[in-house]
């Protein structure tokens, strides 16, 4: 699985999406999100979990209990300033 | 007829206003809200956005207008990329019979699209720094005032 | 910068909304309505005014959204004469830094605009005969939500 | 003086403008309006005496109390219907 990133965390990450083995899911998004924060720098585990992150599988946003399977589309970003 | 755009080129005001309102008799009211980069200590910004999610958001946020108001029309066109000062970055337009309808669903999709629709901004500022812009709690905010409002008190 | 005109030809919207935004990098908003003549059951109206008590009770509609909100351009052009069915009766626009202010500046105008304005419409019925427009009704009662607000709990 | 009619006055009347001698002035609004009545065709009178009628007095709408004075420009109209 490609797990997507978006401004701030991506530029944290250093790249727009994270690899990540589908041997490990299901897992919630909260589960998820530990697991990927742990694996980049302070500056990026720190956006990652800070409380207002976003996650968005399928392109919709769900909450941290949602359980992530196989083939899901997910993705991690701050709060939304377009407009 | 309920259109979103994403564009990479400079928004065509003129070309997005004169097209909108044609051809259909029982449109008595037009409301456009034009954003425009403030040039407040910065020279641009840059739009980045979740291609695929924001025009599936900007679409379902078109569709709860048109529940909620008797709209003819309704139009999102939002620029990504860099964007110097003055320059415009959404242009969201809703016609109806009447104007209560219009000048509602219009700040409606305004709201919703500041805090659930996946775009994000940074600035450049005049020492040549980018910044990522922080979320304005105000937005969250305004975005609320329409919760579980009967959409008939505001018509 | 508040502007108002009376038209005998037809409103150039894009040149309006062109013209609006321009040279001002403090503006990050603008609202603009446009009414239309709406085609039910009718193919003309003709407006009329009283001149010289038109420009004066729309400037003054102007100030008083400048006391009430933080805009920074305000513009109202209205149509006068024969238009036929979807042609722009009136335009109104706003602009501002924020878009609160802006929206609710431009429905302000358009609310006293259509019970302190003197204007006149008939309309000309599709077997020819031309009718006087009544007043409607809600038209005062969407004015009156305006009295005695504290502008503040509006923007 | 001049009293101007605006819309379906001025078509009931049948012109744009009465003569009113200023030797009869300062009047009431609602005096002025009641001579003017009396001037015109039945559809006029009805019309100009609806409760909703508008009088301004140099170009600002006034109350029926209002003293109407030589000089002063004045226009009845019925309710406004722009935008």
């Amino acid at each position: 699985m490609n797990i997507l990133l978006f401004a701030q965390l991506r530029d944290y990450y250093g790249a727009s999406s994270a690899e990540y083995s589908d041997d490990e899911l299901p897992l919630t998004v909260e589960e998820l999100r530990r697991s990927l924060a742990s694996r980049g720098s302070d500056e990026f585990r720190e956006a990652l979990l800070a409380p207002n992150v976003f996650c968005a599988v399928n392109q919709k946003v769900v909450d941290l209990d949602h359980t992530v399977r196989v083939g899901d589309e997910v993705g991690f970003f701050p709060p939304m300033t377009g407009g | 007829m309920f259109e979103v755009e994403i564009s990479r080129t400079r928004l065509n005001l003129s070309a997005l206003n004169y097209r909108f309102a044609e051809g259909d008799e029982s449109i008595g009211a037009l409301v456009s809200f034009t954003g425009l980069v403030r040039g407040n200590g910065i020279a641009a910004i840059e739009v980045e956005h979740y291609p695929g999610m924001t025009e599936t958001v900007l679409r379902k946020q078109l569709e709860s207008a048109a529940k909620r108001w008797p709209i003819t029309r309704g139009s999102i066109v939002h620029r990504i990329g860099y964007l110097p000062v003055s320059e415009p970055i959404v242009w969201v337009s809703v016609a109806s019979a009447h104007r209560a309808a219009a000048f509602s669903a219009c700040e409606f999709l305004m709201d919703f699209l500041k805090v659930d629709a996946p775009f994000w901004k940074k600035e450049l500022d005049v020492d040549g720094v980018w910044n990522w812009v922080e979320a304005r709690s105000q937005d969250q905010s305004r975005a609320s005032r329409w919760m579980g409002r009967d959409a008939a008190t505001l018509i």
